[in-house]
């Protein structure tokens, strides 16, 4: 079977025998971009076709079927739409941080991908501290947020804005808390070893209780860090129509709807590294000829069905759940999120010092 | 410790509430042919549509196979719209034994005006008017709405 | 009380009001000066307890103007009709009860939109419906529409 | 700049914030205006502004006939037509002293409980969307769509139907009807249990509607208020037990009422009142009586010279209809004494220092209907 580790050494060497090293570097800089913001974009179409048809057959209706095959090809179809819009800015915006901002925050989410492995071999960046950097760069995107809310000059923008700082800031401890518990337990930052860490198991079954608890308290986190519902206050369509993003329009609002999904995309990728074993398969000790089948199957489907595993979970819980008010929102983090994560880790590093975990 | 307990009791019927609410929307989810209700419109107008017979889609005059209708041209119906939307223009005629009569000649009915209360049809002494079913009644020109709803040539039916 | 002994109950206590009676109520005419006395006394009294203001609105008896008040008590359930006739179609002004029964807030907001009668002492009349710049009262029988939708 | 707070510090004071929420805005379902001053996210005071809708209905009156303004009331609390059809009905049979058949009384609570039904059912899913889950919405709508299914089958409209009138119902109920209600109460049982399964028993819904906007006994007295939101502070206000009409006072069914006076009181009591709705009809399917549909009466009525209140309950409150007639064909004034028009002066004060996203919760609980608040 063909590895993605010899589809790039195979790049690599050819490219360095055409070029100077210099350029090769550059050359490959260039294809890996292009590369993971095809694949990305990719997953966001499939994503947003997920989400609509799963809101739709939850909600007793069809969802897209007159463009293509079931509807398949809506999402293109909106996207040219988006695209064929005036990007239309008030007169009272401010008008370069009204502009920047949707860059901003895609460039942010972009830059989490970064240390993400999606299959064996087939990693950017493959740096020591890649969950750290996920965590640190991914809350940079409120920041984007808090310009679009304010140079909206838009009073709802602003409150959403407001809002979604709050709830980002917050949400941001729990989540990073919640990764830490897995590398106390194998003791380390980079992405290739957490993986590594789980030939044998993946964390969320040998980890005991504390790491499922881990896991439930990060989808939690990660969905209010998505802004999406039951915490999905910054937009919250009932109170403040449509949140940091009123103003926007055509392609503007077009980015930080694909924001939205890559932001999940990076959740769920991240989710899936640390708890669910990345891209290795689920093995069962002792039962060889079931490993054996698993192992059959290849890693970007391990990986990918991890993926749309949870972004399900994360859609499911859009679907059916209110959402929370605002102060009851930072209740459920600084009261009960929050510290009982902190217990837990406490818990996670006593089992890693008596080497209790498998 | 009882306080304690209290507290995960909590969390735990907290988590079965939520829980029962994702199970109803996955079953949703997982039963679509049994749950979905989307009436896939322009593919089932000629197949599982369903209009009910009393539907008041649109009045109507009714004729009968001599091209003859009921109508005598009183207005009560003009009366009873609450706007305006009939109008009868009626004609002298002199019939065969020199008497003058008022005849129908055009019975004109704005689709666009019309509220389908049926007064008109309840306001009718002679049940020459009723509702029809129809529903596929948007037209391109707004003047197309307005019609004229005796049909060319027909006359008052004879009381047997 | 039931129907006629809330009418006994009236004639003998306000006397310096006309009493009759509508189909469904009996009826309390009162001096516009009095309202607000006549009006309490009938809320805090102990055997009428009108503290339910279920409909106040006012009709254009053309050139007198009255308001209408349709009180109920939640403890007795009798209900009675009160009204104020005013003479001055020009400048109308009669007492707000906004102090005993707040549901006048509203009530009254529209009978000003409408009518032109003013109340004294309301918290914020202000023409709810239609709007400032509006010009002219609709409900009353001289205002003359530009066009009448209706018999248009 | 006034209302700031001169004891503190230069950069501790802050302004107050106006937000217009409406006309066009998700929650307020319809064109209501609401000027909130807001400070950060906590309500300082609450103005409505109304009449975006405003159609002069009363106005309209009195240039129209009877029937032609029983017409016209369908288009003020539209998700209640049947009952304010019922209501102006009801003031010219009482005027002209009309004896209404068995029969038609019996269609007319039936067709006025399945309104009620409707009703409460569209109200809940708005009421789940506002509170921010979606997925109620439709359910909400795929269970009033069954009911309105029976309205036009029935009647031959679906939402403004015209179909009580002066003297009874414009014409008698199919003969499946019925076997048809049979059915769909079943339905509507298992529906009503999906409910409670999604979003009643839903921890988040509750911590979001308990304690908020509480309207305290008196003031829901003095404020006017009728119908369910007054019902859920605990005041006993139901017409159809204090003033029966159309037969009402035949049948058994509870007042429900609530101590609670919150928003999650507003919520049970509707809830149970569909339930109540269903027990109302189940009495009256099994005995339908025989017989007219429909009183003989004059093509143009005209009442007698006087005043003439009549009112009825619908899913909001009470709907009072004032009639003065001059005794011509044409009403002199035609008063509507709206349910929403005096729930809404409950907007404010139960409002003022709750959250933004409290008030969406608790203007749903009132559940307004605007076409009913401008007429």
């Amino acid at each position: 079977m063909i590895q993605f580790s010899d589809i790039t050494s195979w790049i690599h060497e050819t490219l360095s025998g055409l070029l100077s090293p210099g350029l090769t570097f550059l050359a490959e800089l260039v294809l890996a971009g292009v590369a993971v913001l095809a694949m990305v974009l990719v997953f966001v179409v499939i994503f947003v076709y997920m989400e609509r048809k799963v809101a739709g057959f939850m909600q007793l209706r069809y969802g897209p079927n007159r463009v293509g095959i079931w509807g398949s090809l809506q999402v293109i179809a909106d996207v040219f739409k988006l695209l064929l819009k005036e990007s239309f800015a008030p007169d009272s915006v401010d008008k370069l941080l009204f502009n920047l901002a949707p860059y901003l925050v895609l460039a942010v989410s972009f830059m989490a991908l970064a240390p993400i492995s999606w299959a064996p071999g087939l990693q950017m960046w493959d740096t020591n501290i890649g969950v750290l950097f996920i965590s640190a760069v991914s809350s940079i995107g409120v920041i984007g947020i808090l310009m679009a809310g304010w140079s909206s000059n838009n009073k709802y923008s602003l409150i959403g804005a407001m809002r979604s700082g709050a709830q980002i800031v917050s949400y941001e401890l729990s989540a990073g808390l919640s990764i830490l518990a897995v590398v106390a337990m194998c003791g380390s930052l980079s992405v290739h070893d957490i993986i590594q860490s789980q030939a044998d198991g993946w964390w969320i079954f040998k980890g005991h209780l504390p790491i499922i608890f881990s896991f439930v308290v990060y989808v939690i986190a990660s969905t209010a860090e998505c802004n999406r519902a039951p915490f999905d206050l910054a937009e919250a369509e009932s109170e403040l129509t449509a949140g940091y993003h009123t103003e926007y329009s055509g392609m503007g609002f077009g980015i930080f709807y694909l924001t939205e999904y890559i932001n999940m995309l990076v959740v769920a990728m991240v989710a899936s590294t640390v708890f669910l074993g990345g891209w290795l398969p689920f093995h069962i000790y002792g039962f060889e000829a079931f490993n054996h089948v698993m192992n059959f199957i290849p890693s970007w489907i391990w990986f990918f069905g991890k993926i749309f595993f949870i972004i399900f979970l994360i859609m499911w819980f859009r679907w059916t759940f209110p959402r929370l008010r605002i102060d009851q929102l930072l209740k459920l983090e600084w009261k009960y999120l929050l510290p009982l994560s902190i217990v837990n880790l406490v818990i996670v590093a006593f089992i890693t010092i008596m080497g209790w975990h498998f | 410790m009882k306080t304690v307990l209290r507290y995960l009791q909590e969390v735990a019927l907290a988590f079965r509430s939520l829980w029962s609410g994702l199970r109803l929307t996955l079953y949703f989810f997982t039963h679509p042919r049994k749950e979905i209700i989307t009436e896939q419109y322009p593919e089932n107008r000629t197949t599982s549509i369903n209009i009910p017979e009393r539907f008041a889609g649109e009045v109507v005059l009714t004729h009968d196979e001599n091209n003859e209708h009921k109508c005598t041209a009183c207005t009560l119906c003009e009366m009873a719209c609450p706007n305006g939307t009939i109008k009868i223009i009626s004609a002298q005629v002199e019939t065969e034994d020199g008497k003058k009569k008022k005849v129908l000649d055009k019975w004109v009915y704005n689709l666009g005006m019309c509220t389908f209360c049926a007064q008109c049809i309840d306001a009718c002494p002679q049940n020459a008017i009723t509702m029809k079913n129809s529903f596929e009644l948007s037209v391109y020109n707004r003047s197309d709405l307005i019609k004229t709803l005796n049909k060319p040539g027909s006359k008052l039916k004879e009381k047997s | 009380m039931n129907r006629e002994e809330l009418k006994s109950y009236l004639e003998s206590n306000f006397s310096n009001c006309q009493v009759s009676e509508t189909f469904d109520f009996p009826l309390l005419i009162v001096p516009k000066e009095e309202l607000l006395s006549v009006a309490g006394k009938l809320k805090n009294s102990s055997e009428t307890l009108f503290d339910f203001l279920f409909c106040e609105t006012a009709v254009d008896r053309n050139p007198n103007l009255e308001v209408v008040y349709h009180l109920t008590s939640t403890t007795f359930r009798h209900d009675m009709e009160m009204k104020v006739i005013l003479e001055d179609r020009e400048n109308p002004e009669v007492e707000s009860v906004y102090s005993l029964w707040q549901a006048a807030d509203l009530f009254e907001d529209e009978i000003y939109d409408m009518f032109g009668i003013r109340f004294a002492n309301h918290p914020n009349l202000r023409r709810i419906m239609l709007g400032d710049e509006w010009q002219g009262f609709p409900l009353r029988k001289d205002y003359k529409d530009d066009v009448n939708i209706v018999t248009l | 700049m006034e209302n700031q707070d001169i004891s503190l510090p230069l950069e501790e004071q802050t302004e107050e914030f106006v937000v217009n929420i409406g006309p066009q805005h998700p929650s307020t379902h319809g064109v209501l205006r609401l000027e909130a001053t807001l400070d950060g996210e906590t309500i300082k005071d609450i103005l409505p502004h109304l009449g975006y809708i405003h159609r002069g209905i009363e106005k309209m009156t009195e240039s129209l006939g009877y029937k032609q303004s029983i017409y016209l009331t369908s288009r003020m609390d539209y998700l209640s037509a049947h009952i304010n059809n019922q209501a102006c009905s009801l003031a010219v049979e009482k005027a002209l002293q009309v004896e209404v058949p068995e029969r038609a009384k019996a269609i007319r609570i039936i067709m006025a409980e399945l309104q009620r039904l409707t009703s409460h059912e569209l109200w809940w899913g708005s009421c789940a969307m506002d509170i921010g889950a979606v997925t109620p919405f439709f359910l909400g709508f795929r269970d009033r769509e069954r009911i309105l299914e029976i309205f036009e089958a029935n009647t031959g409209n679906r939402l403004t139907m015209n179909y009580i009138t002066p003297g009874g119902v414009m014409q008698d109920v199919l003969p499946s009807f019925v076997s048809d209600l049979k059915t769909l109460l079943v339905k509507v049982k298992g529906y009503l249990a999906e409910y409670d399964t999604l979003i009643t028993g839903n921890i988040i819904f509750q911590r979001r509607l308990q304690g908020v906007g509480v309207l305290p006994k008196e003031m829901a007295i003095s404020l006017g208020c009728t119908g369910p939101t007054a019902r859920a502070s605990g005041v006993s206000c139901d017409v159809r037990k204090y003033h029966p009409y159309d037969g009402y006072e035949k049948l058994e069914f509870k007042e429900i009422l609530n101590d609670g006076c919150d928003s999650w009181a507003r919520y049970l009591v509707r809830m149970e009142e569909m339930r109540e709705s269903i027990y109302i009809i189940e009495q009256l399917l099994d005995n339908l009586p025989e017989g007219e549909y429909r009183a003989k009466m004059k093509g143009v009525i005209k009442l007698p010279a006087g005043e003439y209140y009549q009112r009825v309950e619908t899913a909001r409150g009470e709907l009072g209809v004032y009639i003065v007639s001059d005794g011509t064909n044409k009403p002199y004034r035609m008063k509507f004494r709206t349910p929403c028009y005096s729930n809404l002066a409950a907007v404010k004060p139960i409002n003022v220092g709750a959250k933004i996203g409290d008030l969406m919760a608790s203007m749903a609980t009132i559940d307004l209907v605007i076409p009913d608040i401008d007429r």
